[in-house]
């Protein structure tokens, strides 16, 4: 959607400096800190005005905090995030109140993100209720409409979530998140734990949505099929690091780091033809409390060098918006 | 484990501190001239003041709190106003009898709990269950008194199966054992109970369980299905209880020692309430208290050995 | 340390006789509800600790329990030289279970202990009127008193004044361990569980029968009862009332029963206003139905209307019908007439013994009369300290009476001198306090009685209390043994008990 | 038709009336048989102490000294007299009304504490180690001292006993609030509920207590007939309600004294509270069931 | 053609509930011979896992085969007492389940459970069983055996207890894999891990494998044959290349066409409508007719039965295909594979 073309600069909506985010480890007698879960170790990167960015990543790579990050939810450790040319990290609750209409979050399993105990309706009515001055009338009148805008009757109003299925249930969880009309939709794995169907579904539902009212969004998946259908860039995270980030054309065509490449030929593909080169990875994800030194991938990638031991790499731009972090970027396995 | 041990033991110092607070306090808001009791009911204004005097009464009530913290820091942890015996050794002599008490009763409930739980459980919903349930309701409903009374009436004067009263046979020996059988199955019932319900509850969570599918899956027998598979596990929450429990457990003796004429701590703590005993209540209760934390230690460390999920290092 | 290896687990060993005389079947167990508290006479005054030192301790006097006459013990004779001196001779020959002897340095040395303000005795007020106490010889004493002490001879059989070994009270804690003169020696004491006394073999007046006798700690009272039904004891005392019908029924045992000098009795609370209404007092007492209650105990309760009780020195026949007889018709007029039921009235019980039975029974009858009462039930320490602070409308109060002697009843209890202490009626009549100082001061047995009755009328008459029973003294033994001496107190000597 | 059906989104995957929760969690309820005889048995004695006026057949604290200690099934007392000759099924009935506000204050009471703390305890990390700490004293203070303090000051009565009791519950309750808090806390909802700007109290009391609300029930109901236990306690320990008030407890505690020549002053108070402590007890266990939403299928 | 392994007739698999009873599996019938992947596909709650449940014997409390056979090398198993099914399992049949989290049990060694079927079916010693179970280790590939082997399954990471899981399952060498969608826990890099490692001890050990999933990468990866369900019911069976190539089913196309496809960029995705019905819904003629595009009012009054089409073992239960495929009488279909 976006053409990442140097004449035409789109617009920044959010743009990320040196974010890391660390879980204090405690322990001993006295329940000290003895070290830090580096979740999120010095991401930098912009977000333009009515793009979808993807994020993916193995399970623990922090992508999840990323996102909660952005959003407020998660003190950052260090680091800047400014939204339309504000910074936003050290607000107050109050005061981020605004943001908090820009900025809307879907949430992975549909069932848990709805109070179980609450009428679908009335956790819509709740939004309105926390950030605007609506009549009872109103709020009902927009919850309808809402309900209307991601496929859902009126009559749905008064159920619980447990009467719903999987797929109107992130309809609701999707209406939730643009009952105040944000600009920035933070989508943490939105349709992960859908059936195939319902997630074709939901990701057109999405995709209309992203048309309808001009949103942006952080599109964080495991799914790599499901990125490169649904976004514009791509954003692959190792670590609680950022190895690589370009546009899903670019990337996925010509993915230069390593792991990007052990990525996407790891992805079982839904055809009987087509037979591309498997490049396994040896070994399991290191544990983030205890990261490799030098590059976090050294341990499992089949190109590395001593190098990569000891020397942490640059994120670099290699080609017009395609970013990676490898010593030896570019070099095919 | 040391690291628990030790962070454990300083949180029992502030517990204590706050506990001894707490009773110093409350005995000396509470009605009730320790004074009067003393000296009993003919005792004229002059010979209370004598008494007040001489027990340190008048002091101011951070002066009375301060001296004994500062001596109970020592390990002295004063005199009887009544029978002017040291505390510790007034408690050293009943102690071992509440522990008896309190260890007999919690294997009473143990054994009947676990085993009442797992019929239930594995024979869920069948008469069984439903017997076994309401004989767990029956016992928690059963007050101490009212069941050691029967137990006294029925096994020990009509059948002389075992004496009325007592405890003061070693443990080891047959009428050690006999003397603690009828006030072990008075305390340990309403524990028994509350163990079975929770072992019920938790075995029948534990045996939907996807690894006990998968001990199925390999062909284990369903002997060993329920105990190494899914015994194990469904203690967790049943050790809670137990701890728990024996928490209760030492502080509920009273009754019981009442009602079997045992010499126990609980039996202390209530007569020296009655007679305004400042000096023991404080003692027993933070006995108690001491073995309430020690018991929750001992149940967490036992985590450690059920659940090597759970480490404390 | 835990003395008393005794176990207690051999139910049908020890009334099953027949196996055999073997040391630990000759053991006599007394189940007591509470310890000791010590076992030194002069620093503990209640019941339990009593029991023991009584049969450790030897007092100068002892009163007769058939006779109620005050006889020598210790002592050999007395004589009063005048009204404040009497000279003692004590008996020869006699020594402490610590070897040494019983003399007059002794007896000094007991009381002046006694007194010693230092020592902080409870019951140092039994000698308060003595002056001095000198040694005239090694066997008698002298003591003055500072003023005629009438009920002098009670004092001194008084528990609390049994003579103590000087030298073991130096070398020793009296209160856990004991030294006295008296028929059995003390062994061990667990607190908490018992107390052991064996034989003493030395005794002046003949070795007891019993070679062991053991004091056990059964705080609940119908385990008690069932350990003597099992034969696991031998003794108890002080039978509930509402147990006495399980205690005939049992086979193995034989109960004893006493009229005593307990006394039970309601009382108002002397200093609030509505109590100094003579009319209101009257009511209350028309609307008791004593006779009612007192066949509720079972046959554990004498009906009478004096305060000074038939086995209370002081007593007169003529007192026992003399206050306001039952008349609920009556009471009800009076309630009426002054309008008593408009204001509720607290009563005050202690919950404990039949205090209880006592305020439901009267609150019943009270409200059946017109009254509007509400219990407040207490436990101990706290009711003797809200009825000492005169904290109530009317309460239960009882007294037993250790000396027999109704000075010490009507002394401690209603002389105006006590009210915040003792006097926890809060009694305070002028013509009353008069009449007790004088049967206080008085020598003359005869004279003192007469001024005793008239007390006990004076209050009788005021309606100042509404006595609710005497009390009868209890015990139940095993059959197998015999020759229980029981005083109407409530105390009992086991030295001429023996076994089959 | 078929292009209705192609418009028709998702159908609700049980397609079922709009039912309120309570209303299932009833219906559930009922159909475990041990829990409907619970629910009865609660639904009698509530009536028995709404009604007690005009279910009982005497005076319950009307003497008869004559007629006393009448064993059960003499004439004109079907249960019997105490030794007061008062109507032990009178008192029985009035003794309902007592017992069970006595239970219910006592478990309210608690429940206000106990959530409370929990709830603080759980949610807000700073506040739990002190909290806790306080949980753990009120834990390891002898429950029965406690009680006798409360009541030597402030008082003997029906209410102060409810308070003691009350007590009692806290450190249970808070624990199990705080367990379950901890728990909700991580849900995703919850984070919703921040992600939308929510705030702390809105969080605590919208959302996480509602959905605490089954383990507190549950607490809830197990704790009233331990609740009336502990009077019976209380008054064997004469701290319990004022004579000749009919409360169970205080009827079995002095009942006792009586248990060899009329045992059934004990028997009657004692299998009304075994019947309540049980009633409660199998409706906890039933509601417990009932609330779980695993239990649907089934 | 290799022989058959197990075979699968008319089986209904029924659930007592709360509303009464409720068929999970309704009338399927497959087969899978010796070192063949079968692939059963389908939404969740098509009733995938309660038809391997069924074959293994293992279904909830409230479960109950109601009709059909299942057949165990000709032999029927369906209805073998407990005792005789028990030792069935692990030896001829094992399984390895979803989830490597839950699966294992928590508080026993990773050497104690990989023993005990070796003890229990083997009846060798514990030193026997431990050295064997290294081998194990070392076979499905994971490094340092020796130390794993007195580790808790807390202490491994998901890829490697799933690894514990299948070589728990091979310890005897069963004849038939049961796998209930091994890989959707994992990540995409540990996933293509432990489909090489499937597929080659199959190689290896010649079994059969019964793979349940609803990815349809994966199906692609390791199916010989795939058989898609739909509520309850099969709608189409053939070999993994007809499936993907020749779809005839609207259901199998609907889902072929929800997954988006990472190597044709331009690809759109074309969702099915609608979602699952429950159990307890009446639904009269084709199961998946309110879905269907192309429904019919024959789809909405009868239910179609099995047609097989020109490729040899493709069977699709259709009315579309009705005028160019000849019907099959159910379990004829197994004789002609
Ligand atoms: N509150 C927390 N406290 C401590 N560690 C945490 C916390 N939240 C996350 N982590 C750790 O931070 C790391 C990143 O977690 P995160 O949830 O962001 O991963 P993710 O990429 O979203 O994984 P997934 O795909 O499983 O959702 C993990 O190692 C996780 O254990
Ligand atoms: N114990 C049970 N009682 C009643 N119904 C059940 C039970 N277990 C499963 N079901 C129902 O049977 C149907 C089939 O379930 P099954 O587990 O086979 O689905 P699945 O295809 O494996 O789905 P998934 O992909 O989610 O694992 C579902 O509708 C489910 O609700
Ligand atoms: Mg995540
Ligand atoms: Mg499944």
């Amino acid at each position: 959607m976006v053409t990442l073309s140097p004449k035409s600069e789109p617009k920044i909506l959010l743009e990320l400096k040196g974010v890391k985010k660390y879980f204090p480890i405690k322990g001993g007698i006295l329940k000290r800190v003895q070290g830090n879960v580096k979740a999120v170790e010095d991401v930098s990167l912009q977000l333009y005005e009515g793009e979808s960015l993807g994020v993916v990543g193995e399970s623990g790579c922090g992508k999840s905090t990323l996102g909660r990050a952005i959003l407020g939810l998660e003190e950052l450790t260090a680091g800047k995030i400014r939204f339309r040319d504000e910074e936003i990290q050290d607000l107050k609750r109050k005061e981020k109140l605004k943001f908090v209409k820009e900025m809307q979050m879907i949430f992975q399993d549909p069932y848990a993100s709805l109070n179980p105990r609450q009428r679908i309706g009335h956790a819509l009515e709740e939004v309105f209720t926390m950030h605007t001055n609506m009549s009872a009338k109103e709020k009902r009148a927009s919850v309808i409409d809402l309900l209307n805008e991601v496929g859902l009757k009126e009559e749905h109003f008064d159920r619980y979530p447990h009467e719903f299925s999987g797929g109107q249930r992130q309809r609701i969880g999707i209406a939730r998140a643009i009952a105040l009309n944000p600009s920035f939709v933070i989508c943490d794995e939105a349709v992960s734990a859908l059936d195939v169907s319902v997630q074709a579904q939901v990701l057109k539902l999405l995709k209309t949505l992203q048309e309808k009212y001009q949103l942006s969004y952080l599109f964080i998946s495991h799914d790599l099929g499901v990125v490169r259908y649904f976004c514009d860039r791509v954003l692959v995270m190792y670590l609680g690091t950022t190895v690589e980030l370009g546009t899903v054309k670019g990337l996925f065509a010509d993915p230069l780091h390593p792991y990007t490449q052990a990525l996407l030929s790891a992805i079982p593909r839904p055809s009987v033809h087509v037979n591309t080169k498997r490049i396994r990875l040896q070994g399991d994800l290191p544990n983030p409390a205890n990261p490799p030194s030098g590059c976090p991938f050294h341990t499992r990638c089949p190109i590395a060098q001593d190098v990569c031991k000891v020397d942490k790499p640059a994120w670099q731009e290699y080609e017009i918006g395609h970013f990676a972090a490898c010593h030896f970027a570019g070099t095919k396995i | 484990m040391i690291a628990l041990i030790v962070r454990r033991a300083v949180q029992l110092v502030f517990l204590l501190l706050g506990i001894s607070f707490l009773v110093f306090s409350s005995m000396y808001i509470a009605p009730g001239d320790p004074a009067t009791m003393v000296g009993g009911a003919t005792a004229t204004e002059s010979d209370l003041e004598a008494i007040r005097d001489n027990l340190g009464l008048n002091d101011p009530f951070l002066v009375q709190y301060g001296r004994y913290v500062k001596n109970a820091a020592q390990g002295d942890f004063g005199y009887s106003y009544q029978t002017k015996q040291a505390v510790s050794e007034a408690i050293s002599i009943r102690f071992p009898n509440t522990l008896k008490l309190a260890i007999a009763s919690m294997i009473v409930a143990i054994v009947i709990g676990i085993f009442a739980g797992l019929i239930s459980a594995l024979k869920h919903n069948s008469w069984l269950d439903v017997t076994s349930t309401t004989f767990a309701l029956a016992g928690i409903s059963i007050p101490n008194f009212w069941l050691g009374a029967i137990l006294i009436l029925v096994f020990a004067v009509n059948l002389g199966w075992f004496p009325v009263g007592g405890l003061s046979a070693p443990f080891y020996t047959v009428d050690g054992i006999k003397q603690l059988i009828l006030p072990a199955i008075t305390l340990g019932t309403g524990s028994a109970a509350m163990i079975a319900r929770m072992a019920r509850s938790s075995m029948l969570e534990v045996i939907k369980a996807d690894y006990v599918r998968t001990a199925r899956a390999k062909g284990v027998k369903e002997r060993n299905v329920i105990w190494i598979h899914t015994l194990k596990n469904a203690m967790i929450p049943v050790i809670t209880v137990i701890g728990l429990n024996f928490g209760f457990l030492l502080g509920g003796t009273i009754i019981t020692e009442k009602v079997f004429a045992i010499n126990g701590v609980g039996r202390l703590m209530i007569d020296a309430i009655a007679m305004r005993d400042f000096p023991m209540v404080q003692g027993s209760v933070l006995l108690v208290a001491t073995l309430f934390v020690v018991v929750n230690l001992i149940v967490d460390i036992v985590y450690t050995f059920i659940d090597p999920r759970i480490s404390y290092d | 340390a835990c003395g008393g290896g005794e176990s207690a687990s051999a139910p049908k060993e020890s009334d099953g006789s027949a196996s055999g005389d073997t040391a630990s079947t000759e053991t006599f167990t007394y189940a007591s509800t509470s310890d000791v508290v010590g076992m030194s006479p002069i620093l503990t005054n209640d019941s339990v600790s009593a029991n023991i030192t009584e049969h450790v301790y030897e007092k100068l006097f002892e009163r007769n329990i058939e006779t109620m006459e005050f006889e020598p013990q210790l002592a050999e004779s007395y004589e009063i030289k005048d009204d404040n001196t009497w000279v003692i001779k004590l008996k020869e020959g006699i020594k402490f279970h610590d070897g040494t002897p019983f003399n007059a340095e002794a007896v000094k040395y007991t009381f002046d202990k006694l007194r010693d303000p230092a020592t902080a005795a409870p019951r140092a007020s039994l000698l308060e009127p003595v002056d001095t106490i000198t040694v005239i010889d090694e066997n008698t004493v002298e003591i003055k008193t500072k003023y005629p002490y009438g009920a002098f001879l009670a004092s001194l059989s008084h528990s609390n004044a049994a003579i103590v070994s000087p030298t073991a009270d130096q070398a020793q804690d009296l209160m856990k361990e004991p030294v006295g003169t008296g028929p059995f020696k003390f062994v061990s004491w667990t607190s908490g569980d018992q107390v052991e006394l064996e034989a003493n073999e030395e005794y002046w007046d003949g070795a007891p029968d019993l070679k062991k006798v053991v004091l056990k700690v059964v705080p609940e009272i119908s385990t008690a009862i069932s350990m003597l039904q099992a034969g696991e004891i031998q003794f108890i005392d002080n039978l509930p009332t509402e147990q006495i019908k399980r205690l005939e029924a049992m086979e193995n045992i034989n109960i004893e029963k006493k009229e005593g000098t307990p006394v039970y009795y309601l009382t108002f609370n002397h200093s609030r206003e509505m109590n100094q209404d003579p009319e209101f007092r009257e009511a209350v007492a028309a609307a008791i139905d004593r006779d009612a209650f007192v066949t509720k105990l079972n046959g554990l309760g004498v009906r009478s209307d004096s305060v000074v009780g038939p086995q209370v020195f002081g007593y007169d026949e003529s007192a026992d019908e003399a206050g306001t007889a039952y008349d609920v018709e009556a009471a009800k007029a009076l309630v009426e007439k002054n309008g008593y039921g408009d204001k509720p009235i607290k009563l005050l019980t202690a919950n404990r013994d039949n205090f209880i039975l006592m305020a439901e029974i009267v609150q019943a009858q009270l409200t059946e009369a017109g009254f509007k009462v509400e219990i407040e039930s207490m436990e101990w320490a706290t009711f003797l300290d809200t009825a000492r602070g005169g904290e109530y409308d009317i309460t239960f109060l009882s007294w037993s009476n250790v000396t027999g002697d109704g000075s010490e009843l009507l002394y401690p209890n209603f002389h105006s001198d006590n009210v915040g202490s003792s006097n926890r009626a809060q009694y305070s009549n002028p013509e009353f306090d008069e009449l007790v100082v004088q049967s206080r001061t008085t020598i003359d047995q005869e004279e003192r009685k007469a001024i005793l009755d008239k007390a006990n009328k004076v209050m009788i008459e005021d309606n100042a209390v509404v006595v609710m029973y005497h009390g009868i003294v209890t015990a139940a033994m095993d059959k197998a043994y015999s020759g229980l001496e029981l005083d109407p107190n409530g105390k009992w000597t086991l030295k001429n008990v023996t076994g089959e | 038709m078929t292009n209705a059906v192609l418009t028709t989104d998702e159908r609700a995957p049980v397609v079922k009336k709009k039912e309120k929760v309570y209303v299932t969690t009833l219906k559930r309820l009922l159909k475990n048989k041990l829990a409907a005889i619970g629910i009865i048995i609660i639904l009698l004695q509530i009536g028995m102490a709404i009604f007690a006026p005009i279910i009982a057949t005497h005076d319950p604290i009307k003497q008869d000294l004559i007629s006393s200690e009448l064993p059960m099934f003499s004439e004109g007392h079907w249960l019997g007299t105490d030794n007061y000759g008062r109507d032990v099924w009178s008192r029985i009935v009035h003794g309902a009304r007592i017992s069970l506000l006595v239970g219910i204050t006592a478990v309210s009471l608690g429940l206000i504490g106990g959530v409370t703390l929990g709830l603080l305890g759980g949610y807000y990390k700073k506040l739990d180690g002190i909290i806790m700490r306080v949980v753990d004293l009120l834990f390891s203070f002898p429950g029965i001292l406690l009680a006798m303090l409360i009541i030597a000051v402030l008082g003997t009565s029906l209410v102060n006993v409810a308070i003691a009791i009350s007590i009692w519950s806290i450190p249970t309750c808070a624990r199990i609030v705080r367990g379950s808090v901890l728990s909700i806390k991580q849900k995703e909802y919850i984070m919703a509920m921040k992600s939308l700007g929510a705030s702390d109290l809105r969080i605590m009391i919208r959302h996480i207590l509602p959905n605490a609300f089954a383990p507190i029930i549950v607490f809830a109901t197990m704790r009233m007939g331990t609740a009336i236990l502990s009077t019976a306690s209380l008054s064997y320990l004469g701290l319990g309600a004022q004579p000749p008030t009919p409360e169970w407890g205080a009827m079995i505690a002095q009942g006792q004294d009586y248990m060899w020549t009329s045992p059934h002053l004990t028997i009657v108070p004692g299998i009304a509270i075994m019947l309540t402590v049980f009633a409660f007890n199998v409706v906890g266990d039933g509601l417990r069931d009932a609330l779980d939403p695993n239990m649907e299928i089934q | 053609m290799q022989e058959t392994l197990l075979e699968v007739n008319n089986l209904v698999t029924e659930f007592r509930t709360a509303d009464g009873n409720v068929q999970a599996v309704r009338d399927v019938s497959f087969s899978i011979a010796k070192g063949e992947t079968l692939c059963i596909v389908g939404e969740s709650g098509c009733g995938k896992s309660i038809t391997s449940l069924s074959v293994i014997g293992l279904l909830p409390s409230n479960g109950r085969i109601a009709n059909g056979e299942v057949k165990y090398e000709g032999k029927p198993i369906h209805n073998l007492p407990y005792e005789q099914m028990r030792q069935m399992r692990g030896t001829k049949i094992s399984m390895i389940f979803q989830e490597p989290m839950t699966a294992l049990n928590p508080v026993l060694t990773v050497g104690y459970q990989l023993r005990e079927p070796l003890i229990l079916h083997h009846k060798i010693k514990k030193s026997e069983a431990t050295k064997q179970g290294i081998e194990l280790l070392k076979q499905v590939g994971i490094p340092y055996p020796e130390k794993r082997m007195n580790q808790y399954p807390h202490e491994l990471s998901g890829g490697m207890r799933q690894r514990v899981m299948i070589a728990m399952a091979l310890a005897c060498h069963p004849g038939l894999l049961i796998a209930d969608e091994p890989t959707t826990a994992l990540d995409v890099t540990i996933q293509a891990q432990i489909l090489d490692l499937i597929n080659e001890l199959k190689e290896k050990l010649n079994m059969g494998i019964m793979m349940v999933t609803h990815d349809m990468g994966v199906v692609a990866e390791v199916a010989d044959r795939v058989m898609v369900m739909y509520a309850g019911k099969k709608v189409e069976e053939g070999p993994v290349a007809a499936i993907f190539d020749n779809p005839k089913h609207p259901y199998t196309i609907g889902l072929l066409n929800s997954v988006p496809n990472i190597d044709d960029p331009d690809f759109e995705l074309e969702p099915i409508p609608g979602s699952l019905p429950s159990l307890h819904e009446q639904i009269h003629g084709c199961r998946f007719h309110p879905r269907c595009k192309f429904a019919t009012d024959k789809c909405r009054e009868i239910a179609p039965p099995e047609f097989t089409t020109k490729e040899e073992g493709h069977v699709v239960s259709c009315w579309l295909h009705e005028e160019v495929e000849e019907e099959v009488k159910h379990g004829h279909l197994v004789a002609q594979i």
